[in-house]
């Protein structure tokens, strides 16, 4: 779930860690009430600083992914089911600004991404 | 403080262990072999004077003996920390001069091994010789010599190997002026005798080498 | 017909003194009676001399008395009253009742200053002292220039050493024991084992015949003897082969060699200190006058003149001497007791030093 | 002030050409301290002047609220220390070395040092001096951490090891950190390994601290810009200009390198008649390449 964490990005290690939370539990990896590795376990595995794992749970708690019982550990919590989709189209709408980023920054014009999108998607439906 | 002494013991044996166990079976072989002569009966009267004779030229061994495990000692303990330029030692959560003091005491309960030799190799040669009439044997003052010899030695060489190389430095120093005084006196033939001096300043007397000149006899009058 | 002549000539001269006899025998006599004034001029004029030498070296000096002892010496800062009150009990100790002559024989001292450089007028009677001696010196001084009542040169030929009074006789002793255990020969270590007979004999008391047998019993002994100290003198010419001989432990050749030394000059096994305290423990034993009695008769033998003087027969006065001698062991000098403080406080300081380091004191 | 260590002013020189100068530093309790900084910048100088090893000629160090040199005993106490080189005597097996380091610490936690052994596969009847790079440094980790120590020295421990002793260690120390909540100061010229682990960064050069900030603020306040008609004089800017030159391939853009750089301050430009084209985020490596850059033109233009 973690693996391909990259510290050199400039997004934040807490904000990747956290983001990677949130797409198991819209996939649905991470049932509800199930429980999320703790913070010693999670650092060490990923030898990163125990306060950025602790940041990020926070900010899950915040948002209302998970909930954090002192002593027994981080849970995910009893999401309303329309939660998981919202959560799941805001990832796929993240997905796309980002694409969208970076055909501009490659100087691909809209349109041509239109194509080779309907290329793509029609290649896969049929 | 205890279990700091037993750790610092330990090391010290495990590099100091050939020097220990050489320098106890040597000290207890020099007595019973300076007495070897005694038990030749048949010499008559011939015999307590080459008795003298043979305990006074092995009794320079022990001053010789005493002085090289005192060096070697003084070495074993500090050559490891030069090594490591005492970066292990001066990082340890304790008092610099505590850790000195361990090293030096350690040195000592290494060198009762050597000093017990020479008692007891001392005791059983006296027993297993036949003395001739009129002789008489020290064995517990001969051993106490040693000890004396063997400390001093022992802390003259760690307080040379504990210093600083400048420490040395300047010992060397003053040694070399010693004798550059005395070369240039000697030319300008004044009548200066420093090393007379410094020899009776060190042998004689209360001075530190005084232990070392005294006479090393286990069987005397 | 010369020789005719010849006797002629000798008879005229012969005969002619007989007138003449009496003119030459008058004129001897004559030159003789010159001679003898003469000869006793000069003795007055020696004795005038002397007594002159006498008064100048005495002259402004005042004289100290203590006991038998007469000290004449200029002023100086010399301790020479506490050195005559302590050499005086042992002089008198030693010649007892022979000291009543001592005063007529005046110690003369002239104290000078050692380092100065002024030329002195030599002094041909008394002795100069370097005027910084302590007392103890003074007194070794007294007592090694006290003159002896009676030189007797046989007695003197038999020490060996001269008979001197001493302030510590049991250092004596003990060089003696010393002897007595490590002189390699069987008769002096037969004497220390208690047998008195080779006491005497190392003592060379008794009859001197046979000596080499009595002093040096065993083949081993006559080897390390001749090897010991006579390798030089037999290593040329006609002994050299016997010495090789001797050196292959033969000693019939070691003997031979032994006995063609001269007379006398078969070193003896024990040194003249053990005969010096055989004398002290006669004049000891024997009372006030021991000393006369001892010098009383020169030419007797030296046993017969020391029995007498002690009052006792030699085999106890040597059994004395010897008991004397073995309880003397002599302190064993193994480690005086401040070398074992020092050395602690040499350990101690060095090992301070090394605390003191710089690197350690940081 | 809880600064796990506290300098002030410290002044130290080593012989002729090397001195650190005005020296202040500090390291909140708690933190992973990352300290960079080029070969021969001071690094291991200042490691030893905290630890007591070398006497400053002014200044004041604090470790763990006491004085430094003068209570060394007992901050020496409290801390485990791995050094650039290693220290112990290659003659001791590492059993004999651990009692040995046991003996003099009080605080020692003897299953930690046994856990260590097993998950570093150490044996104990080897000696130290047989070990290979990787087993001592696992070693000294070992000692540091069986320490029980409040602050950890690390002067490079990773430097110079494969990847899989490097991913054991630093998995050791963060389990260790997040059990024991103890400060971490760890010199290395691995950057992506400080920029993981650590939340607070300083820069050495020469003897001298070029910044000490927190990660986040050090790395996201670091950015390049592509900036299009930029006057030559620039007026008291918001944030700190640390390189300027204008961009290969000719044409008016230059390329600016500035640092506590806030998103909002894109409008500056505006401000003075200049359009930035585009923002590059750096990441920690191009971040202290630049910083390093930007001092040395500074030092060498003044």
């Amino acid at each position: 779930m973690f693996h391909g964490i990259d510290p050199r990005s400039p997004i934040p290690l807490y904000v990747q860690i956290a983001e990677r939370v949130r797409l198991a539990i819209a996939t649905g990896t991470l049932g509800s009430a199930a429980p999320l590795p703790s913070v010693r376990q999670l650092a060490a595995e990923l030898r990163i600083n125990p306060a950025t794992v602790i940041q990020a749970y926070k900010d899950l708690e915040a948002q209302g992914f998970v909930e954090i019982r002192h002593g027994a550990g981080t849970f995910v919590r009893e999401l309303a089911p329309g939660r998981r989709a919202r959560e799941r189209s805001q990832q796929a709408v993240a997905l796309v600004r980002k694409l969208l980023a970076d055909a501009r920054r490659s100087g691909v014009s809209l349109a041509e991404l239109q194509r080779a999108l309907e290329t793509e998607l029609g290649a896969r439906t049929t | 403080m205890r279990a700091m002494f037993r750790a610092v013991l330990h090391s010290q044996w495990k590099w100091s262990r050939l020097i220990v166990v050489l320098g106890t079976v040597a000290a207890f072989a020099i007595p019973l072999l300076s007495l070897q002569g005694a038990a030749r009966a048949d010499r008559g009267a011939l015999q307590a004077p080459e008795l003298l004779r043979a305990v006074q030229s092995w009794g320079t061994l022990y001053p010789l003996l005493a002085t090289a495990l005192g060096l070697l000692m003084a070495i074993a303990a500090w050559a490891p920390d030069h090594r490591g330029r005492h970066i292990h030692a001066l990082t340890l959560p304790l008092a610099r001069w505590r850790y000195v003091l361990l090293r030096f005491g350690a040195g000592f309960v290494l060198l009762a091994a050597p000093i017990a030799g020479v008692l007891i190799g001392s005791s059983l040669a006296v027993l297993a010789a036949t003395l001739p009439p009129g002789l008489q044997a020290y064995p517990i003052a001969l051993a106490m010599r040693f000890a004396f010899a063997v400390s001093v030695a022992y802390a003259v060489f760690f307080a040379v190997s504990a210093g600083t190389a400048r420490t040395a430095g300047i010992i060397l120093a003053v040694i070399a002026a010693l004798i550059l005084v005395q070369v240039v006196a000697s030319m300008a033939n004044l009548n200066l005798d420093l090393f007379g001096a410094a020899q009776t300043a060190l042998l004689l007397g209360p001075g530190p080498l005084a232990v070392f000149a005294g006479r090393w006899m286990l069987v005397d009058v | 017909m010369s020789r005719l002549l010849g006797v002629l000539l000798t008879v005229s001269v012969l005969a002619s003194p007989v007138s003449s006899q009496d003119s030459l025998i008058a004129r001897l006599r004559r030159q003789a009676d010159s001679l003898l004034s003469a000869w006793r001029d000069a003795q007055k004029l020696a004795a005038v001399a002397d007594s002159l030498e006498q008064v100048r070296a005495t002259a402004g000096s005042d004289t100290i008395a203590v006991g038998g002892l007469r000290i004449i010496a200029n002023p100086s800062p010399l301790p020479l009253r506490e050195a005559a009150e302590r050499a005086w009990p042992v002089i008198d100790s030693l010649y007892g009742s022979a000291v009543e002559d001592l005063p007529r024989y005046p110690f003369i001292f002239r104290a000078v200053d050692p380092d100065s450089s002024v030329r002195r007028t030599v002094l041909h009677v008394g002795v100069e002292l370097p005027w910084d001696l302590d007392v103890r010196a003074s007194t070794n001084v007294l007592l090694t220039t006290v003159t002896a009542p009676h030189f007797d040169p046989a007695l003197a030929d038999w020490l060996g050493a001269a008979l001197r009074p001493t302030l510590r006789p049991e250092d004596e002793r003990a060089a003696v024991f010393v002897q007595l255990v490590t002189a390699p020969s069987e008769a002096v270590r037969g004497c220390f084992l208690g047998d008195i007979a080779r006491c005497k004999d190392v003592l060379q008391l008794g009859d001197s015949t046979g000596l080499l047998a009595r002093w040096y019993v065993t083949p081993a002994e006559r080897e390390a003897l001749v090897t010991g100290s006579f390798t030089d003198y037999f290593a040329r010419g006609a002994t050299a082969i016997t010495l090789q001989n001797c050196r292959q432990h033969r000693d019939d050749a070691c003997t031979a060699l032994l006995q063609a030394l001269p007379p006398g000059s078969l070193p003896r096994p024990l040194g003249p200190a053990a005969r010096l305290v055989l004398v002290r423990e006669a004049l000891r034993a024997g009372g006030r006058d021991a000393y006369r009695r001892l010098v009383a008769s020169p030419n007797t033998a030296i046993e017969a003149r020391l029995s007498s003087a002690a009052r006792m027969d030699i085999d106890s006065l040597v059994a004395r001497w010897r008991n004397g001698v073995v309880a003397a062991r002599p302190k064993p000098l193994t480690l005086p007791w401040w070398a074992g403080f020092a050395a602690i406080g040499w350990t101690a300081f060095f090992g301070f030093c090394a605390l003191r380091s710089s690197r350690w004191r940081l | 002030m809880n600064d796990a260590i506290h300098i002030e002013r410290l002044h130290y020189r080593a012989g002729k050409n090397f001195a650190i100068k005005e020296l202040d530093l500090h390291v909140p309790t708690g933190a992973i301290y990352g300290f960079l900084g080029p070969n021969g910048s001071g690094k291991t100088t200042t490691i030893r002047l905290i630890l007591g090893l070398l006497r400053p000629l002014s200044g004041r160090i604090t470790v763990l609220g006491l004085p430094m040199p003068e209570q060394h005993a007992r901050i020496l106490g409290q801390i485990g220390y791995v050094p650039e080189q290693p220290h112990l005597d290659t003659t001791l097996t590492v059993r004999e070395l651990i009692d040995f380091q046991a003996a003099f610490y009080p605080r020692w936690d003897r299953a930690r040092a046994a856990e260590l052994i097993k998950r570093f596969e150490l044996d104990g009847e080897h000696l130290f001096g047989r070990l290979s790079k990787g087993q001592k440094a696992k070693l000294m980790i070992l000692l540091a951490l069986s320490q029980c120590g409040d602050l950890l020295v690390l002067d490079e421990p990773t430097d110079g090891l494969d990847p899989v002793v490097r991913r054991d260690i630093l998995s050791a120390l963060i389990t260790y950190v997040s059990e024991r909540g103890a400060t971490i100061f760890i010199s290395s010229h691995l950057v992506h390994e400080l920029e993981r682990v650590c939340d607070w960064i300083a820069v050495m050069d020469d003897g001298r601290l070029i910044t000490e900030a927190p990660m986040e603020k050090l790395k996201h306040g670091t950015k390049r810009l592509v900036v299009m008609g930029a006057p030559a004089e620039i007026v008291n800017p918001p944030f700190r200009v640390l390189t300027r030159e204008s961009a290969n391939g000719g044409g008016a853009g230059e390329n600016w390198v500035v640092g506590d750089w806030e998103p909002g301050m894109t409008s500056y430009f505006e401000g003075v008649g200049a359009s930035v084209r585009e923002v590059i985020d750096l990441d920690l490596e191009e971040g202290f390449v630049e910083l390093l850059r930007s001092f040395r033109e500074g030092r060498s233009r003044r």
